[in-house]
């Protein structure tokens, strides 16, 4: 039921959430530079990886997203200097017990995106795209009074 | 299935006047242009807005005004800031009325009357005593006493002056509580300046306001001589059903929403003061 | 008139069932799970006293959307999908359960009556199960329920492998006559009398051995305003913890919010189960008039023991199910409040 | 062991060691337990009691009652002393308002487990070695004392007290307690298996907050669910989503602080395994971030409030075969 898609337009619908410092610019730079990346992916900025409260997460899948990835600044280099080294230890937590409640571990994703790597978020962007693509839409976390009909 | 209380109906707002900084007065009409249903004064409606809030806001217009309805909304929470925020020609949704209403029919009636009101707490009054003036010759003297922080709070001041202050047999009392510049009425809260008018126990008293001026006012007039079963208030609790079925508007065996939300402080009396 | 009918023929008394409308039984999804769910064949009745959930769901559910609105700049558009309920039975209701929907009604049909509580009201068909273990935490005579007898649309015993069967209302009867009972070999006759007779009195004898046998309510119509001026609601409320599990189990709590829910293509209006424990069931933009724990849970018991007789001819709230006794976290339950409301008393009139 | 409590609770009352004793009482049935708040000597001889139904975890109650006057006298079973570490860790007790006394527990019964199993009547209960003696209107009945314990007790974590200021009776050990075994099954299963165990187990949520009101952990003055601002909060319809998004952000906003006390499991008027979340948790920490009791000693720093800027696991592990 999960693995397959319902109808031939299916197109995954991804969220990524992007630090305003490093992967929004590494995005921004993919975009000067007219480097393609999916238009599947819808960017929502945020000032750092760690605002990230993991209901934002939980809210893009009851709304029909079918994977959810977070950008960052390499460890080390966040403009507040630890907001992503508590990412990465809860990121790492949460994807792992979304995991345990049965939402594939392959529909989450963090991802170390600096603002010279314009290149490296559009890599990142297309095999994310394409790994959620194989895997098909997300129906377990989804809240029916989302669907558009 | 047939159509009942819990499936609003879809409302315009045709006009929406600016009282003072923080209350506005919303005109209200069926999508066909009339007005939506008939009520009696002092009873309630279900105002809302899709996805921001229901609230239980009472009608101010009189029932004798038969194009439309009237709310004085003052901007206190979610809902209210979104109504105040909203312009002319906006849907809302409505369903109602609801609650007892003013006895206008049957006690009220070939009495003299007392409005003593505070604040926004003239808007459920406001539609009595439009209506009372409307049937004048049912009811004897009207004295109205209203209050409110300053001159600029002063809720629907126009139309009092105009014409209220201008009906034959009845006595407006404007007050404020603190002085001001262009102000030479009385200065004042409420509850003294009740007991300064001195009003004689024949009138039948109707309070409405906040909780400790109501509170005041009760002990002023309950001082001048008026029985409890004379003096009349409206209740305020948390409402989501309005059909007396959800429970929050419970007070001892009385729903406000239904049985009320008009008591006579006789009938608060018998019950717990949980309000 | 009362038909035995063998035990074990009760699978094929209930597949009769499910093809003339919708059939609900109470199932064991574990040792310590029971549900009502919708009958399927291989699904085996559940003999335990009390579902998890009281049987109001059906009637009152947890969520019940409400209507749907469309916002389009100025515009709103609802939009109303009830449709009307089809007929269904439920089966294996408990005696308690079957009182709380006499009490659900006093509330849900008086004028204004609620439709949708009336639509799913008036289709059901209730056929009741009698006890025949009762436990400890059962009082439901104190409100004066036969557990051996229960009412409801018809009704079911149970006792020696015989299945015994009685309708009686008309719907209740309608619906047995409609069974084709000759296929289960079932007889109607004098001795399912005796026998149901009998039954019962073994059932009051095994009550009388209760230690909450002898447990009255008092009525206290008359001392509205004392008891909720008395200082039992500071003891009693100081150990509660606020959550809402005692209104969630009740068969009888019937608070609801109405909330919207938004879900980006239109908003959903829907009605799901409240609880006056909660502090934010009665606040407004001004506060609330129920600022403690002590308001809210006094609200809650003299709802029940007090206002709704007052509303009701001195009926009672409580059908003394005991979900709240077995399933309050620190087991302040309503028995705890009625014994301090009668020692309340007997305090006032000594002094 | 009752007798000893009362004993103690009446001397210290009567020194004017403290003025009050926060203990159980019961109402008509021996396991009908509420936390009781004992003002006079009397009051506890009259009232206390100490059976294997105290399952109830008195520390979240000191956050109340240790901000009123007077000194407070506490009887703390091992796991409670957790709850007691992590609540002063967290601040939100005033340690010298509070007398706690340690006192030891061989694992607590719920009477809904007896309800479960098909004893009804109960009148009363004795323990006879390894049993259980249920003496029911219907006839003595036999339940090992083992199946009949809670969950959390089967699989008890530690019986040695991590705090107190009296200690009766002998102290216990850490134990070691195969807690996580569930949690490995689980782990074994395919992701649509496991999607289909939680769906099972939560779409019963009736939303009730019982889990997280008893929690001693969740102390926050004003709960992310109670915040009709917050867009989730607790009557927010049930649904699939709704249920799993409670209980899942319930259990992330807890983990690094859960001591795993299991009163979430105890109170569910649903029975959902709730502990086996938190558990989840519990287990993932230990194993990337070291061994970690939440309460063991008072202000220790949580896991999730820590980090190290070059050994901490990449997030990715979880899609490499995850937390092992």
């Amino acid at each position: 039921m999960q693995m397959t898609s319902d109808n031939e337009t299916w197109e995954p619908k991804i969220i990524a959430f992007c630090c305003n410092w490093c992967s929004y610019s590494g995005a921004d730079l993919a975009g000067t530079n007219r480097l393609n990346y999916p238009a599947n992916v819808k960017i929502i900025r945020v000032p750092c990886s760690c605002r990230i409260n993991p209901m934002f997460i939980l809210r893009a899948f009851q709304r029909g997203a079918d994977g959810v990835i977070i950008c960052g600044c390499h460890p080390g280099d966040c403009h507040y200097m630890t907001g992503n080294y508590h990412t990465r230890r809860r990121m790492t937590l949460l994807f792992s017990m979304l995991d345990y409640l049965g939402i594939e571990k392959e529909r989450t994703r963090v991802e170390w995106v600096s603002a010279a790597e314009g290149q490296r978020f559009v890599d990142v962007m297309d095999d994310f795209v394409g790994q959620i693509t194989k895997l098909g839409r997300c129906r377990r976390l989804e809240d029916l009074r989302c669907r558009t009909n | 299935m047939r159509n009942e209380e819990l499936i609003p109906r879809v409302g315009v707002v045709t006009q929406i006047r600016q009282e003072t900084p923080d209350v506005k007065t919303f005109r209200v009409v069926g999508t066909d242009g009339k007005k939506l249903f008939e009520h009696i004064p002092g009873q309630c409606a279900m105002l809302s807005v899709p996805g921001v809030g229901e609230a239980m806001i009472s009608i101010t217009s009189s029932p004798t005004v038969e194009e439309y309805m009237e709310f004085s909304i003052k901007k206190v929470g979610v809902l209210t800031s979104w109504l105040h925020a909203m312009e002319p020609g906006q849907e809302i949704l409505i369903r109602g009325p609801y609650g007892n209403g003013f006895p206008v029919d049957t006690t009220f009636k070939g009495r003299d009357l007392l409005f003593i009101a505070g604040g926004i707490g003239l808007a459920p009054l406001h539609s009595v005593i439009n209506y009372v003036r409307a049937k004048r010759d049912n009811y004897g003297h009207i004295d109205v006493v209203y209050g409110s922080r300053s001159k600029e709070d002063l809720v629907d001041l126009a139309e009092m002056q105009n014409e209220w202050m201008n009906e034959k047999d009845m006595n407006v009392y404007l007050t404020i509580d603190r002085e001001e510049q262009g102000w030479d009425g009385h200065v004042g809260f409420v509850p003294n300046y009740v007991q300064e008018l001195n009003f004689p126990t024949s009138e039948t008293a109707i309070i409405c306001g906040p909780p400790v001026m109501i509170h005041f006012t009760l002990q002023g007039l309950q001082k001048l001589g008026f029985t409890n079963s004379q003096v009349f208030t409206t209740m305020e609790m948390r409402m989501k059903c309005g059909i007396g079925k959800c429970g929050r508007c419970n007070i001892g065996d009385k729903y406000v929403c239904k049985d009320g939300p008009v008591f006579s402080f006789d009938e608060l009396g018998e019950l717990p003061d949980e309000y | 008139m009362i038909t035995r009918i063998s035990a074990d023929r009760l699978p094929d008394l209930l597949r009769q069932i499910s093809e003339l409308e919708k059939l609900y039984i109470p199932v064991d999804k574990s040792e310590k799970i029971s549900v009502f769910e919708e009958y399927a064949p291989g699904k085996v009745m559940s003999t335990k006293l009390n579902t998890l959930r009281s049987a109001k769901d059906f009637f009152f559910p947890q969520v019940q959307p409400m209507a749907k609105f469309r916002m389009e700049g100025k515009k709103i558009e609802v939009i109303d999908s009830r449709t009307e309920a089809q007929d269904y039975c439920i089966f294996g209701v408990r005696a308690c359960d079957v009182r709380s929907f006499d009490i659900l009604d006093r509330v849900f049909l008086a004028d204004p009556v609620d439709t949708y509580y009336e639509n799913r009201r008036k289709h059901a068909t209730i056929i009741s199960f009698a006890c025949s273990e009762p436990s400890e935490t059962c009082f439901c005579h104190s409100f004066g329920i036969d557990a051996a007898k229960p009412a409801g649309d018809a009704r079911m015993w149970m006792a020696n492998d015989i299945i015994y069967l009685e309708g009686i209302s008309e719907k209740g009867k309608a619906l047995l006559e409609k069974l084709d009972l000759a296929a289960l070999d079932a007889v109607t006759d004098e001795k399912a009398e005796r026998d149901v007779e009998a039954e019962e009195r073994r059932v009051h004898e095994i009550q009388q051995k209760m230690p909450l046998y002898r447990l009255t309510p008092a009525d206290n119509r008359e001392k509205e305003l004392a008891i909720f001026h008395s200082p039992i609601w500071k003891e009693l409320s100081d150990k509660c913890l606020g959550c809402g599990s005692c209104t969630f189990v009740c068969p009888t709590c019937q608070c609801f919010d109405i909330e919207d829910f938004d879900g980006g293509h239109g908003v959903e209006r829907y009605r799901c189960w409240d609880s006056c424990m909660y502090k934010d069931f009665t606040m407004m933009a001004a506060g609330t008039p129920r600022k403690t724990q002590l308001e809210r849970f006094r609200q809650r018991f003299m709802h029940k023991l007090v206002y709704y007789p007052i509303r009701n001819d001195g009926m009672y709230s409580c059908v003394g199910c005991g979900r709240c006794l077995r399933r309050c976290p620190i087991h302040m339950n309503i028995v705890k409040v009625m014994k301090a409301m009668e020692e309340d008393a007997q305090c006032e009139t000594k002094n | 062991m009752q007798d000893e409590l009362i004993k103690r609770a009446c001397e210290l009352l009567d020194d004017g060691t403290v003025n009050r004793v926060l203990g159980w009482s019961t109402g008509d049935f021996f396991y009908d337990i509420t936390p009781t708040v004992f003002g006079s000597a009397e009051d506890v001889k009259k009232n206390f009691v100490y059976n294997d139904f105290c399952g109830a975890n008195l520390s979240k109650y000191l956050i109340a009652e240790s901000q009123k006057e007077g000194k407070i006298a506490v009887f703390l079973k091992p796991c409670d002393t957790y709850s007691f570490n992590q609540l002063m860790t967290e601040h939100r007790l005033k340690r010298e308002n509070i007398y706690a006394i340690g006192i030891p527990c061989d694992g607590k019964v719920s009477a809904e487990t007896l309800h479960d199993a098909g004893i009804h009547g109960i009148l009363g209960v004795k323990r006879d070695g390894d049993d259980l003696v249920c003496d029911t209107v219907y006839g003595s009945r036999r339940m090992s004392f083992d199946a009949a314990q809670d969950e959390r007790c089967r699989s008890c974590k530690s019986r040695r007290h991590v705090v107190y200021d009296e200690l009766l009776g002998e102290e216990g050990e850490v134990l070691d307690s195969h807690r996580f075994d569930e949690v490995e099954k689980l782990e074994a299963m395919t992701p649509e298996e496991r999607f289909n165990f939680w769906q099972g187990e939560l779409s019963r949520c009736i939303r009730c907050n019982a889990c997280r009101n008893v929690c001693p952990a969740c102390n926050c003055e004003l709960c992310v669910f109670d915040n009709p601002k917050s867009g989730v909060f607790s009557k927010a319809a049930s649904n699939d989503f709704e249920d799993a998004n409670f209980h899942i952000i319930r259990a992330f906003h807890v983990a690094g602080r859960c001591t795993d006390c299991g009163e979430c499991s105890r109170v569910c008027p649903e029975h959902i395994p709730l502990h086996l979340l938190n558990r989840k948790f519990i287990k993932d920490i230990d194993t990337l971030y070291g061994d970690y009791q939440a309460g063991e000693k008072e202000g220790q720093m949580s896991p999730l409030s820590a980090f190290t800027e070059d050994k901490d696991a990449e997030p990715s592990i979880v899609q490499k075969g995850g937390i092992r």
